[in-house]
């Protein structure tokens, strides 16, 4: 997997440029088709969140209903295959899934249809799978889960300040889905978001083993509170954590769209993938017959990382400036989010460690992730792979 | 109590029992109730979405039948549901309202994915597959025995106990799903065997689905036998009927109970099977898809005759994926297809009434002794 | 620790109230004969329809006056509710149709109702997303305003939004009317015997609607609850979960007394939530603690039935349609 | 006595699907009258009774109250009208008191006050000398003590016509005389009474006029004091009938079953078997006397395998072999595969020795199924028993495939005994076996109870009507509350000897 890395990093940001020129493109007359396939409908906030970007696609694009076709509430199984297969039947060009779960389906399917291109959110085997027309997207979340983590600082200070508990007391809490990289690398993105601003700020995480269940992850969220948390938040699909916090009048930071309205009087921020510019490229990809990127990462400067409005009324003085100038940075290269020199494991400064990014059963670590005093995640494939418990979180660890 | 002579107020109608209806007119009210009901529900289609109700039919036998893989995958899920309405029949012959057909299914499935996950690469192909099939009717039939036994003892409500070990059964797949969780952390197992296919059951002529399909044809044939001529089949129609009955010609109801649970049991953890190894491959929560209930409504709708819920189970199928196919084809939510699949049960179950029953009019009955 | 113990009470009554609805409004349907598998689905259709009364009126006005807000998602709800339940009555009482899978029925296509009309309603009047009812919600979660003064006596009894304390009003109600009134013993009486109640003099059809359709709006509310108070006022399609089915194990649990039912709901909801709050849990063993209430309802069932004591076991024609003419 | 009857009813008919309960029947009660209603079973007696009490809603016909004519539609009109009827089947609710029982569906307004109606309930006992405890559950009684919350249902309600459908079935002759006292004092008072029974001698004692139907229509009405038994059994059946019964006297007597000492009790403690003893040999009828309900059933099941015993041995001499087996305890499958030949006609009919659901021939199956080794079932042979038990016994019935249900009582008893002769027994039990069956075919079953007898089986006839039991049976048993009284040779026994005997234990529980 050595030799994949620079085509990656390449295919990366290059891609992620090229975009935003040939968003406006309009292929009505094209007899272009594709397929989306999500997990659940609007309801959730992780599809909705996709749905929505699908739609504002089909209308940059000025595609008609008929040639974009959705299957929702698909479940991570065999009906996913189904769905691809059916999508495939109807004529479509380009399937996009949504859901993690899909991945091995998705699989599957483009075995089965090479002549399809095969599009999957958040999975981990295109760089590794070999197919020409299977290919992984993600985006660097964690930098925008790092901008977001600034907002929950700045609140923080606010509290403290206003006297309602001291700096030690300062801990949030998180409800995190399950704990694989992705989740583990999400929060640990926010809480050195946080840390940046508030140093002695500490997190505890409880995961619900569920993606999508309302009381769980209400319940969770009472739990974090009554164990003391002043700033909840999540990475898991429903409404439930956000409106236990408005409920115990406790801030919140969301994940996939504001929950302001909902959530007037508590949600601070909210960060979220943008799949449009993702969805354009690889539509345009296909309606141009070029190649699509095994592994796109998309980033803030091709909008595809995004922070929703601060909630004014709730966020602390200042916020906006702080989060601009992290942003700044961040683009500019001059800030990595995962900067050995900001966090500990175990008391001691990272300089190596070797992640797990190609697939295989046996989850061996297999590549070298810390190099130039930042942990490179997500340039060796898009989704996510630091899974590093840093000091300060408190998360479950099993064997 | 003072007691003015009330005012003579006849009846509009009254209703009395009637007699068996010939075949050709109960079938008539039944192609009646369904059309009605075909009718109520264009309505309601049209009424929250606007369209056309002739697209929407069209687009409902599209999903069925739009392509051959549709066809077939008609085919392959009316099959499964075909064979957990079998498995549930017998108990319901019985009256014993077996609502536990989901949790025994998902055990199957467990079963089999265990068997796959846990010794897929260790033995020999058709060593796996013999393994599997006992492993998961194995684990079927434990979870339709045990509230057999405490019926049969202590006359413990079934409903509730199947019911809960439906529940038992999901949390139980939940927590293994957490075990061999692939990729780590993510709490889903994933394809099973992905590359090797071990334990997946092969193409017939070029058909996936093919093999389920016969397999559910045969305990289709086999059932509809052991019910109507088989010792075991007259004795659970006995004990059906009346368990003092049976005693008193010797039956041990205990035994017959229990063993009628054990095959639905076994035919649950067939259903399994056929899922795991057959079709999804994979092992999740929702695997048995709700079908142990709709399972209740397709053996209720044929009688109980196993040949009979070829057709009903094929209905239920059919409205499903035609459901389905309309919130695709105008982007509508699938629980549409609940809605509709709810409505034209309504109809069918309210038509046994013109059946067994027949209203008397009054008017008509004074029409009918001025005559005479 | 006194206040952990206050939250997880806290916790496991809010997670009953929906139960005590649905398992009140079933033993009141099951007093009268009717075993109404359907109350699922009617929750759900509960839940929805209050969701569909807030959702217009929320949208048809910028100063709601709170009254109202309570009062029309609660009529809407009741309304909703309660002709799934007249759906059910009318099949199984005047057409005489099997009463389990007239009840499944329903409860498929209840469950389908809510999912549909919380999944897309948004969508048909052009907004999109989940329904967020924030004022609503706001008006029911309302609780008595010195709750958070009194510490952990104020979160264990004061903290509750006032749909919580109707359940347990309903519940003694109910107690009471089936026990010691004339309607409650003539409403047993047509569940135990109704050719006897017949000959009585009692309107057995009557009887069986009004417990079947008050029994329905009762659970309905349990739905209105859920996404009013509970969820605050987010419809999530499939978030109400299988609390339906739990209320009905529940009339067992508490032998057909709706007063029983409600510590047997509280304890239900505990047992729902318990493993958040035994620390250090791994995921998997989570998954094995979320099997108790079932497990739970299971070991009753069978202690229940092992007692066989007669007043234990369920109305004696529970299941069965009655044909005044049958013999 | 008032011109207007107080009930009339002009040419009510009522159908059941093919089945002609009632046609064209008219009759009418007086104030101040009790009439008896007379007829064979099936001939629509409490259907036309049901009618009046709003059971059933007739296909035709008027009834008037008072004179002007009603429309009854429900119980309720029934009651408004002032009718109170004692079904012949007991409408209590099991886990209700006697209390709430009795005050069901009354209208009193405002709040339900179970003690004070506890008091005028036994008001109402001192004052009829009944003993009841208001606050008893039903399931905790006996049958009499039902048949009494029964009686003061109705007179609690205070009806102005009364019907009572067969009251006296599970009543001693003293509890009748009780009975029939209060009902002499209500026609005194100026109510109207309607009376159901079969028994004769009631009828002609009790009774101011009878109507007799036959087949559903209305034959005759006659003054009781200008008729005699002969002439209404004639009404009855509809042709002059000699009634006897050849009595052989029994040959080559051995003994066959010993029971020794058994006990036996209910689920809630009551004992039902008391300490039971006795012998049934070969080659005679050993009848069973007793009120309904005084351990008849459970007796005859424990021999079968049916009931758990307490204590005691139930010893069958096998006739072959002569050796000694103990049938205690022993399923009925155990017992049949021991080689003893029992066959048994229990008292429910429908729900325990057939299968209502099932037709002539799948019944027949339910003794012989197991036979043969294959897994498959046997259909041929039960198909031509069937078709030969319907020749011989003269059932009445569209074919073998007609579903048992179907059938009226008496058809059903025959494909019943029938069938149990047909196994070639060794032991027959019978309880009832012509009870639903008209006056020929009881004479064709005691016909065959004889046959059995005469070729050296040992016959048990549990039997309601003591005349009978006189006539048929070699020695009489008689039981009370679960004990044996008596044990009487019949050839010399009088019917007061019996009743005496079937009281011994029991009597004063009903009318201290
Ligand atoms: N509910 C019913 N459904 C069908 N058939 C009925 C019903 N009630 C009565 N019958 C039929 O009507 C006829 C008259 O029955 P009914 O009960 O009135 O007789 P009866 O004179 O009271 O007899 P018994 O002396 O046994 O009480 C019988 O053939 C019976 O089978
Ligand atoms: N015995 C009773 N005592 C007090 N309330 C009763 C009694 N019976 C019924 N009710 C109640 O009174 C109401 C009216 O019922 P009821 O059956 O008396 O109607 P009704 O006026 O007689 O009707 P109809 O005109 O149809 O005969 C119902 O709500 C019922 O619950
Ligand atoms: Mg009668
Ligand atoms: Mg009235």
């Amino acid at each position: 997997s050595e030799q994949t890395q620079p085509t990656d990093d390449e295919g990366t940001s290059a891609n992620a440029e090229n975009l935003t020129d040939g968003a406006a493109e309009d292929l009505s007359n094209s007899d272009i088709k594709v397929g989306f396939i999500f997990l659940h409908d609007e309801n959730s906030t992780y599809d909705k969140n996709f749905i929505d970007a699908a739609r504002a696609a089909q209308a940059a694009l000025n595609l008609s209903d008929e040639q974009v076709l959705f299957k929702t509430n698909i479940p991570e199984g065999q009906e996913c295959y189904e769905a691809a297969a059916e999508l495939v039947d109807e004529g479509c060009d380009v399937v996009f899934a949504d859901s993690f779960g899909h991945e091995s389906y998705m699989i599957q399917a483009a075995t089965e249809f090479p002549e399809v291109q095969f599009c999957h959110a958040t999975g981990t085997r295109a760089h590794t799978e070999g197919l020409s027309n299977y290919h992984n997207a993600f985006a660097s979340i964690y930098e925008g889960r790092y901008l977001a983590g600034i907002v929950a600082g700045m609140k923080l200070n606010e509290m403290i300040e206003a006297g309602e508990f001291t700096a030690e007391e300062a801990k949030m809490g998180y409800v995190g889905a399950f704990p694989y990289a992705e989740v583990i690398s999400g929060y640990t993105s926010f809480y050195l978001g946080a840390k940046s601003v508030c140093p002695t700020v500490t997190m505890t995480v409880k995961y619900t083993s569920s993606w999508f269940d309302e009381a769980l992850e209400k319940e969770a969220a009472n739990a974090l509170i009554q164990e003391g948390c002043k700033l909840i938040s999540q990475h898991a699909d429903s409404m439930g954590a956000p409106t236990a916090c408005e409920t115990a009048g406790v801030p919140n930071v969301s994940y996939n769209g504001s929950t302001a309205s909902a959530c007037p009087n508590t949600a601070l921020v909210s960060s979220r993938v943008n799949w449009e510019p993702y969805f354009e490229y690889m539509i345009n990809c296909v309606a141009k017959g070029e190649a699509i990127d095994a592994d796109w990462c998309g980033s803030l400067q091709s909008g595809s990382v995004e922070l929703s409005e601060l909630n004014e009324g709730v966020v602390a003085e200042g916020t906006a400036e702080a989060v601009a100038e992290a942003k700044a940075k961040l683009e500019a290269g001059e800030l990595h989010v995962f900067d050995t020199s900001t966090f500990t494991v175990d008391g001691e400064t990272l300089t190596s460690y070797m992640a797990d990014v190609d697939t295989d059963d046996a989850y061996t670590p297999d590549t070298e992730a810390i190099s130039d005093g930042y942990f490179h995640e997500s340039e060796y494939r898009s989704a996510p792979y630091f899974d590093i418990i840093i000091d300060g979180i408190d998360a479950p660890v099993e064997e | 109590m003072p007691n003015p002579t009330p005012a003579k107020r006849e009846p509009l109608f009254h209703i009395v029992k009637r007699d068996a209806l010939p075949l050709w007119k109960s079938i008539l009210v039944r192609v009646v109730a369904i059309l009605l009901a075909l009718l109520v529900s264009a309505i309601v289609v049209v009424f929250v979405t606007d369209l056309n109700p002739l697209d929407v039919y069209k687009s409902m036998f599209d999903g069925a039948f739009g392509t051959s893989r549709k066809i077939w995958s008609t085919l392959q899920n009316t099959a499964i549901l075909l064979c957990i309405s079998l498995a549930v029949t017998p108990a319901f012959k019985m009256r014993f309202w077996n609502i536990g057909a989901e949790g025994q299914v998902m055990v199957g499935c467990l079963g089999t994915a265990a068997c796959m996950i846990l010794i897929g690469d260790k033995v020999p192909s058709p060593v796996l597959m013999l393994i599997m099939v006992v492993v998961s009717i194995a684990c079927g039939t434990l979870w339709g025995v045990l509230p057999a036994i405490f019926k049969a003892y202590w006359n413990t409500n079934e409903t509730l106990f199947t019911l809960m070990m439906n529940y038992v059964a999901i949390q139980l797949v939940s927590f293994f799903c957490t075990v061999w969780e692939n990729p780590k952390g993510s709490a889903t197992i994933g394809m099973i065997n992905m590359s090797s296919k071990a334990g997946w059951f092969p193409s017939l002529f070029g058909q996936k689905y093919l093999l389920n399909i016969l397999i559910v044809l045969v305990l289709t044939v086999g059932m509809y036998i052991y019910l109507k001529y088989n010792k075991h089949g007259y004795e659970i129609a006995v004990v059906g009927e009346s368990q003092n009955t049976a005693r008193y010609v010797g039956m041990n109801v205990k035994k017959i109970i229990i063993r009628t649970m054990a095959l639905s049991g076994a035919i649950c953890g067939v259903a399994g099977l056929l899922l795991v190894a057959g079709t999804d491959h994979t092992l999740t929560t929702s695997s048995a898809g709700g079908m142990g209930f709709t399972a209740i409504m397709v053996s209720w709708l044929a009688k109980f005759n196993p040949l009979l819920m070829i057709l009903t189970s094929f209905l239920i199928v059919f409205l499903e994926r035609g459901a389905g196919e309309i919130a695709t084809d105008f982007r509508l939510n699938e629980s549409i297809a609940d809605i509709l699949t709810g409505i034209i049960l309504f109809f069918i179950i309210g038509c046994e009434f013109f059946v067994n029953y027949q209203i008397v009019f009054t008017k008509k009955r004074k029409e009918a002794a001025a005559d005479a | 620790m006194l206040e952990t113990l206050a939250l997880v009470i806290q916790r496991a009554v809010v997670q009953g109230i929906p139960l005590l609805y649905g398992s009140t409004g079933e033993i009141i349907t099951e007093k009268s004969g009717n075993l109404n598998l359907g109350i699922p689905g009617i929750m759900y259709v509960g839940g929805i329809s209050g969701v569909i009364g807030a959702f217009f009126y929320e949208r048809s006005t910028e100063n709601p006056s709170s009254v109202l807000l309570v009062l029309i998602p609660l009529l809407a709800s009741l309304l909703g509710s309660g002709l799934m339940a007249l759906i059910y009555s009318f099949l199984t009482i005047t057409l005489r149709a099997n009463q389990n899978v007239t009840g499944l029925t329903l409860t498929i296509f209840g469950t389908g109702f809510g999912n549909f009309f919380g999944g897309s309603m948004a969508q048909l009047f052009g907004e999109g997303g989940s329904i967020a009812l924030t004022k609503t919600s706001l008006a029911f979660q309302t609780s008595l305003p010195f709750a958070e003064k009194l510490g952990a006596v104020g979160t264990i009894f004061f903290s509750y939004g006032f749909l919580a304390y109707l359940a347990i009003i309903i519940a003694l109600v109910a107690s009471y009317v089936l026990k010691k009134t004339r309607v409650g013993l003539q409403l047993r009486a047509v569940g135990e015997n109704p050719a006897t109640a017949d000959a009585a003099g009692i309107n057995v059809t009557r009887y069986k609607y009004a417990a079947t359709i008050i029994g329905g709006a009762i659970a309905g509310l349990g739905g209105l609850y859920f996404v009013m108070d509970y969820t605050s006022g987010v419809w999530t399609n499939g978030g109400f979960g299988d609390r339906g089915w739990l209320a009905i194990a529940l009339v067992i649990f508490a032998l057909w007394k709706p007063n029983v039912s409600i510590l047997g709901s509280i304890l239900f909801g505990g047992l729902y939530v318990i493993y958040l709050f035994i620390p250090n849990l791994a995921r998997s063993t989570q998954e094995l603690f979320k099997m108790l209430p079932y497990v739970v309802t299971i070991i009753v069932l069978i202690v229940v039935s092992m007692r066989k004591k007669r007043e234990y076991q369920p109305p004696e024609h529970l299941g069965l349609s009655y044909f005044r003419e049958e013999r | 006595m008032s011109e207007t009857p107080a009930l009339e009813l002009r040419h009510i008919s009522k159908r059941f699907g093919s089945v002609i309960a009632n046609h064209d029947v008219s009759m009418s009660v007086r104030k101040g009258e009790i009439l008896s209603v007379l007829g064979e079973n099936g001939s629509g007696k409490t259907t036309l009774m049901n009618m009046i009490a709003g059971i059933y809603y007739p296909d035709d016909g008027q009834i008037l109250i008072n004179g002007s004519e009603v429309v009854i539609r429900s119980p309720k009109d029934a009651y408004e009208h002032k009718i109170g009827m004692i079904h012949q089947h007991f409408k209590l609710v099991e886990v209700f008191t006697a209390t709430e029982n009795i005050v069901l569906g009354l209208r009193d307004k405002g709040r339900i006050d179970l003690k004070k109606a506890a008091e005028n309930i036994r008001e109402i006992s001192g004052k009829y000398g009944f003993d009841i405890d208001p606050d008893k559950k039903i399931y905790q009684m006996s049958v009499s003590e039902k048949q009494t919350v029964e009686i003061i249902k109705v007179l609690y309600r205070g009806a102005d016509i009364l019907i009572l459908d067969e009251p006296t079935a599970v009543l001693t002759p003293q509890e009748t005389q009780k009975l029939f006292a209060v009902l002499r004092r209500m026609r005194d008072d100026g109510k109207a009474i309607i009376i159901i029974t079969h028994k004769l001698h009631e009828v002609l004692s009790l009774s101011d006029r009878v109507s007799v139907l036959r087949k559903g229509e209305h034959i005759a009405t006659v003054v009781t004091a200008e008729t005699s038994e002969s002439a209404l059994t004639e009404m009855m059946v509809g042709k002059k009938i000699s009634l006897n019964i050849n009595r052989s006297e029994p040959k080559n007597l051995t003994e066959r079953l010993m029971v020794k000492n058994i006990n036996c009790s209910s689920r809630e403690g009551v004992k039902l078997l008391d300490n039971v003893s006795f012998t049934a040999r070969s080659g005679e009828i050993l009848g069973i006397a007793g009120i309904a309900g005084s351990g008849q059933r459970e007796l005859l099941e424990s021999i079968a395998g049916l009931q758990h015993l307490d204590s005691g041995e139930i010893l069958y001499l096998d006739p072959k072999t002569g050796k000694e087996e103990n049938l205690r305890d022993k399923t009925p499958l155990q017992i049949r595969e021991m080689g003893v030949r029992l066959s048994f006609v229990p008292e429910d009919r429908l729900g325990m020795g057939l299968v209502g659901n099932m037709d002539i021939a799948d019944n027949m199956m339910l003794r012989s199924y197991r036979r043969g080794k294959s897994i498959f079932l046997e259909k041929k042979q039960p198909r031509t028993l069937a078709e030969e038990i319907i020749k011989q016994l003269e059932v009445v019935t569209p074919g073998v495939s007609t579903p048992v249900r179907r059938l009226s009582g008496g058809n059903v008893q025959k494909v019943l005994v029938g069938r149990e002769i047909a196994s070639s027994p060794s032991v027959l039990m019978a309880a009832y076996p012509v009870r639903g069956l008209d006056i020929n075919s009881s004479y064709l079953i005691y016909k065959l109870l004889n046959e059995q007898k005469e070729n050296g089986v040992a016959v048990i006839f549990v039997g309601e009507d003591l005349d009978v039991l006189l006539e048929l049976c070699d020695r009489i048993m008689v039981i009370g509350s679960g004990k044996i009284t008596g044990i009487v040779d019949a050839r010399g026994a009088t019917k007061e000897e019996i009743g005496l005997l079937m009281t011994k234990t029991e009597g004063g529980e009903m009318y201290a």
